[in-house]
C-alpha cells in the first residue's frame, strides 16, 4: 500500500492531484511546470501507457530532462514522432483524439472559464498576458481540462476581464450551443487549497476536497463565488511516497518545482 | 538557380516597409538573424504573424517595426510576459500596435489553408469567447459564423492568409533554396509556403545533391524560394536541433534589459545596431560571454541512421 | 503496447464486411499483403477509397470485395485499363460496384480534413463538369456549393472522410505502430490518420529507439494503430523505395490474367486463395518466376546521411 | 542555328511541339510518356531551369530512366523534395502556382473539355474509362494545359459523353462564372495532324499549323466541329537535330516512344 509522505510543498501535491486525474492509455497535452509534472508522475505511477504531447509538434517525447518550455530541445531526441502545429493541434486535438489538457490562467470564473488576455479593460489594458497559444483550442476540444490557479478572490473571479478559454462558458447548455464537441470541459480545478471539479448538470466548480491544513470555511471565505460543497468532502490525499519518490529522484532532482511556492503557491 | 546572399542583401532586396511577414521558429529554429537585419534596415509598419511568438517577435515591436500582429501568444517563456509587447499594449512605447487576436489551432489552420490555395477553413476553437468579440484590422473578416450547408451546425470559418514574405531558419539548404529540417516544425511549412515569397537562413548550404539524398526531409521547395542566407548560429538565442542548444542566460540577459525602456535602448545598441551581421554577432558574444559559454551550446553528436531511396 | 501480429489476425481482428476502408498506396508501397488478406478471408461489401488506385483495387474489385468506391482514378497504368472495374461497371461481373466521383485535388483534400478534424473543406476544382452532376452513394453531401461569407465568391466544400479502418504499407514500424516512411507520399499521411483506426504493415520492425532517432520520419504515431505487421516484400508487385523495385513482368501477367473472368480467377486461386501468407507468397514466386527474378527487383543500396537531434 | 530533321515519327513531333510550350522557370505538372519527355526536351534546350513535379509528391526529380508512372521509383533518389498528393496538388496546383499541365484524354471537344470517365452511358457504359485522377484539377488550375489527342472525328468529338475536365466549359465567361483562376485554361491542343490554339475571345480551338504531310483541308475535313483556321497557318516545324538529339540520345535511348505508333499517333 502507498504510505503518505508529510514532508511536501503545496506545488509538489497539485502536481500529484493532476496526477490522479490521469488514466492509463490517456493522450495527454502538456505544457511545462505542473502539467509535465502531473503527466509524468501518472506514467511514472498508475498510467504507463498514457502517451504525452506538445503543441509544437512533439509525441512521446524522451527528455533528459525538465522541459522548460513546450518547445524545449531535450524534446526532441528520441520522440516517437515530431511535426509541427497542425499535427498536434489539428490531427489530435481538432480531430478529438486528446484525452487530457492542462491550463492555467489569471483569473478563472465559477464555469471553468479562463483569461490569459488581458487584465483590465481590452483596448486600455492595465496588464497585458500573452494571450490564447493553444489554450483555447484545448479548452474547447480535449475531453478532460485540468485548471490549476491560486485560491484567492482575484484569481478565482467573479467575472472574467476576458475570456480567453471556454470552460462551460455561461452555464448548461452553452458548450453544446456553440457546437463544441459533446463530452468535453473542465474537469477539476486544481488550487493551492482545494480540488474544485464540475458539478455535471450546473456546470459550477464546487469543493470536492480541501488540502492538509486548509479547511472549507477558508476555501468557501477564499472564493468569490457562492462555492458549494460535496456531500462527501473531504481532505485531499497527500502525496505517496511514491508518487514522491518519482517526482523528485526521477522527473525533478533539481527541485525547480519549488519555484512554484515564490510564485504563491503555498 | 543560385540565390544565395547575404542577411543584409536578402532583407534589403526582399522586404520593405509596409510588408505582412511571417517568420517562423518555435523557440526552435527561430530566425534572429533575420529579425536583428529587419531592426537595423529600420524597416516599419510591418505586419508579422506566428503563432506562439517569443523574445524575436517582442524585439521587434520594441524596435518599432511593427504596424500590426495576427497574434496567438507572445510570451519570453521562462522569463514571463513580453516587455516590449506590454510596453507598447498598456503605455504606447514606442507606440501601441494593432493585435488581431487567435489561437494555436486557428492561425497554424489559415498558414495551411494559405499554403493549400484554399480560401477559408473551418475550425472548431475560438467559439463562446471573447476571441470572437474583438475585432481589430481584419475587422468582419476576421472570421465567419455559418451553418454547415451539410449537418446545419453552427460553423467557424477563419480566412487563409499569404503574408508577403516568409522567413524561416532551418538546419540546410541547398543554393537554389530547397530547404530541410528536422525536429520540432511549430508552423514553419505551412507558413513559408503560404508566403509569396520564401527567405531562408540555414546553418549549412548543402548541395543539390546532398537534399537529393533525403528529399523527404524538404519543407519549403525552390520554386517559393527568393533568397539562401547562410547564418550559423543565426537562431541564437534559441536553438537549431543537431547545432546548438537554447541559451538560457542570454534569455535572462534580454528579460533583465527590456524590463525598462532605456535597458531595451542599450541591448538593441550592443546586440543589434552595433554590430553588422551574425558573423561579428558571434564574435561579440565570444568577446563578452566567453569562448566556454559558446561551447557549451554546441550540441552533442547523437547520429541516427542513413536511408537508401533506390530501387 | 505492443500489437504485432499476422496479417491474418490483423484483418480479421479489424476489418468486418461492411467496414469503409481507406488503403493507402501509390504504386510506391501498396499494401498488397493486406490485399490478399482480405480477399482470402471473404470480407465483402466494403467501402473503399484512395486517389489513385491500381491493381490492387482492381483485384479486391474482381473478387467481389467492394460494395462502394469512393474514387478518382483506376488503371492498370503502363498496363492500360482495369479489366476487373471494367467488367464490374460495364457488365456487372461479379457485381455492379456503385463509384462516387471525385479528383486527385479534392478526394486527398476530404482525408487531410478528415485527419484535422475539419467538417468539410473549400476546393478549387470539379467546377463546371460532370464530376458535379453525378452523384452517387453520398448523394446531395457529396459536395455543396456555397457563396463564400467572405468574398461572395460560388465556392465548392467537398466533406471529411473518416474510414472505419487505414491500411498502409510502411517502410519501418516499431511494436506499438510508429510508421515511418520517406519517398514518395500519395495520400498515406492524411489518409491513415483521417482513419478510425489503422493496421500498418511494415518491411521491417524496429525498435522504438530506432524511432526516436529520426522523429521526423513518422507519418502515423502509435495511438491511431491498432495493429502492426511485418510483411517483407509486401507491397509487390508495387514497390518499396529503398526495399525492392516494381515488378513489371508481374504486371503484365496480371493484365494478361484479369483479361478475362476465367483468367482473373485462375490468378486469384494461384497467387491468392491457395497461398497461406506472406512467406508461402513470396516462396511461390521464387518457385516460379526464378530466383534470378526476385534478386534482381532487391534494390541498390545508396545511403544518405544520417542526421542528429541532440542539443 | 537549329537545322531540322527529317526522319522523325509522328510523336516525336508531338513531344517536341509540347516542349516548345514551355518557358524557362516554368513549374510543369507531368504525367508519363509525351508530357514527361516535352518537358524534358524543354529542360534539355531552351528552359534550363524549368522544374518538373509529379502529383505523387515529388518535385525536381533525377529519373535515370523514363519514368513509366507518376509514381514510379525512378522518381525518388535525388529529387529535390517529396511529399504527397497534398503537396503537389494543394501546395503548388491550387495555390496558383503551376504554369504547364499536360493532358490527354478519349473525347477533347472544342472548348478544350475533356472525357477520361465513360463512353457510353455514365450508368450503363460501352467502355468505363479510368476517371479524373488529376486530370480535373489540372485543367482548372494550372496556367496553361496542353492537350494531347489522336485527329479523329471520335477522339476530337462535338459532344463529349462525360466532361471530366474543364477547358473552356461552354465558352466565354464559363471559367469566370465557375470561380475558376483568371488566366487558366487549355492553350494548345496537339494532335498528331497539327497544332490547335485557343482563340482568348471565342474559347474555341483553331488550326494554327498542320504537321508535315498533312494538310489544312485533311485536319479541317478530320475535325468534327467546324474547325476555324489561323491567317497565318503555317507548317508545324520539324523536331530540331538538337531536340531530337536530346530525346533519342539522353531521355529515351530504348525508343520507348515508338510505341504511341501503334497506338495509332502516325
Amino acid at each position: 500500500m502507498a504510505t503518505h509522505a508529510n514532508d511536501y510543498i503545496k506545488p509538489e501535491l497539485m502536481a500529484c492531484c493532476g496526477a490522479r486525474e490521469i488514466k492509463d492509455n490517456d493522450l495527454v497535452i502538456v505544457g511545462t511546470g505542473f502539467p509535465a509534472m502531473s503527466a509524468n508522475i501518472a506514467k511514472y505511477t498508475h498510467a504507463p501507457n498514457a502517451i504525452m504531447m506538445q503543441e509544437s509538434g512533439v509525441i512521446d517525447a524522451q527528455p533528459k530532462r525538465i522541459a522548460l518550455s513546450v518547445g524545449d530541445p531535450c524534446l526532441n531526441p528520441g520522440a516517437a514522432m515530431i511535426g509541427g502545429l497542425v499535427e498536434i493541434m489539428g490531427m489530435f486535438l481538432q480531430a478529438g483524439m486528446v484525452d487530457v489538457g492542462f491550463l492555467s490562467g489569471s483569473q478563472v470564473d465559477k464555469y471553468g472559464n479562463i483569461n490569459t488576455t488581458v487584465i483590465g479593460d481590452y483596448d486600455h489594458p492595465k496588464s497585458r498576458l500573452p494571450g490564447s497559444g493553444g489554450a483555447n483550442p484545448i479548452g474547447s476540444l480535449a475531453k478532460k481540462t485540468l485548471i490549476i490557479a491560486l485560491h484567492d478572490k482575484r484569481r478565482l473571479a467573479k467575472k472574467l476581464d476576458f475570456v480567453t478559454t471556454p470552460g462551460y462558458i455561461d452555464g448548461p447548455g452553452a458548450r453544446e450551443k456553440w457546437g463544441l464537441p459533446p463530452n468535453t470541459g473542465p474537469q477539476a480545478l486544481i488550487t493551492n487549497k482545494a480540488v474544485l471539479r464540475f458539478d455535471k448538470d450546473a456546470c459550477e466548480a464546487y469543493l470536492a476536497s480541501y488540502h492538509p491544513g486548509s479547511s472549507v470555511k477558508e476555501i468557501v471565505d477564499a472564493t468569490p463565488w457562492e462555492l458549494k460543497v460535496a456531500d462527501d468532502v473531504h481532505e485531499t490525499q497527500p502525496p505517496t511516497s511514491n508518487e514522491l519518490r518519482v517526482l523528485r529522484e526521477i522527473l525533478d532532482p533539481g527541485r525547480l518545482i519549488s519555484i512554484y511556492e515564490k510564485k504563491g503557491y503555498v | 538557380m543560385n540565390k544565395v546572399m547575404t542577411a543584409k542583401e536578402a532583407i534589403s532586396k526582399h522586404v520593405k516597409s509596409g510588408d505582412f511577414l511571417f517568420i517562423g521558429g518555435y523557440i526552435c529554429r527561430s530566425p534572429f538573424s533575420a529579425i536583428h537585419e529587419i531592426i537595423r534596415q529600420g524597416i516599419k509598419d510591418l505586419t508579422i504573424t506566428r503563432s506562439n511568438a517569443a523574445d524575436d517577435f517582442d524585439m521587434l515591436i520594441g524596435a518599432g517595426c511593427v504596424k500590426r500582429f495576427i497574434a496567438t501568444f507572445l510570451s519570453l517563456g521562462l522569463y514571463g510576459l513580453g516587455r516590449c509587447y506590454r510596453r507598447s499594449l498598456e503605455k504606447g512605447i514606442p507606440h501601441k500596435i494593432e493585435v488581431e487576436e487567435y489561437s494555436n489551432l486557428s492561425l497554424p489552420m489559415m498558414l495551411l489553408a494559405g499554403a493549400m490555395g484554399m480560401p477559408f477553413v473551418p475550425v472548431k476553437d475560438m467559439v463562446g469567447t471573447d476571441l470572437l468579440n474583438v475585432k481589430s484590422f481584419m475587422g468582419e473578416n476576421k472570421y465567419k459564423m455559418i451553418d454547415s450547408p451539410f449537418d446545419g451546425k453552427p460553423t467557424l470559418l477563419v480566412p487563409s492568409l499569404n503574408p508577403d514574405v516568409g522567413i524561416i531558419h532551418v538546419q540546410q539548404a541547398d543554393e537554389s533554396g530547397n530547404a530541410q529540417i528536422w525536429g520540432i516544425g511549430g508552423d514553419c511549412q505551412y507558413g513559408a509556403n503560404a508566403s509569396k515569397k520564401v527567405i531562408i537562413f540555414c546553418e549549412r548550404i548543402v548541395t543539390r545533391e546532398t537534399i537529393g539524398k533525403d528529399p523527404s526531409r524538404t519543407i519549403v521547395p525552390a520554386p517559393k524560394v527568393v533568397a539562401v542566407v547562410e547564418d550559423p548560429f543565426g537562431a541564437h538565442p534559441g536553438y537549431t536541433p543537431g547545432f546548438y542548444d537554447t541559451d538560457f542566460s542570454y534569455g535572462y540577459l534580454y528579460q533583465q534589459a527590456s524590463n525598462t525602456e532605456q535597458g531595451f535602448k542599450e541591448f538593441l545598441k550592443e546586440w543589434v545596431y552595433d554590430i553588422e551581421d551574425r558573423s561579428a554577432y558571434t564574435k561579440h558574444y565570444i568577446e563578452k560571454l566567453g569562448y566556454e559559454a559558446f561551447k557549451k551550446l554546441q550540441a552533442d553528436f547523437d547520429y541516427g541512421y542513413p536511408v537508401s531511396y533506390a530501387y
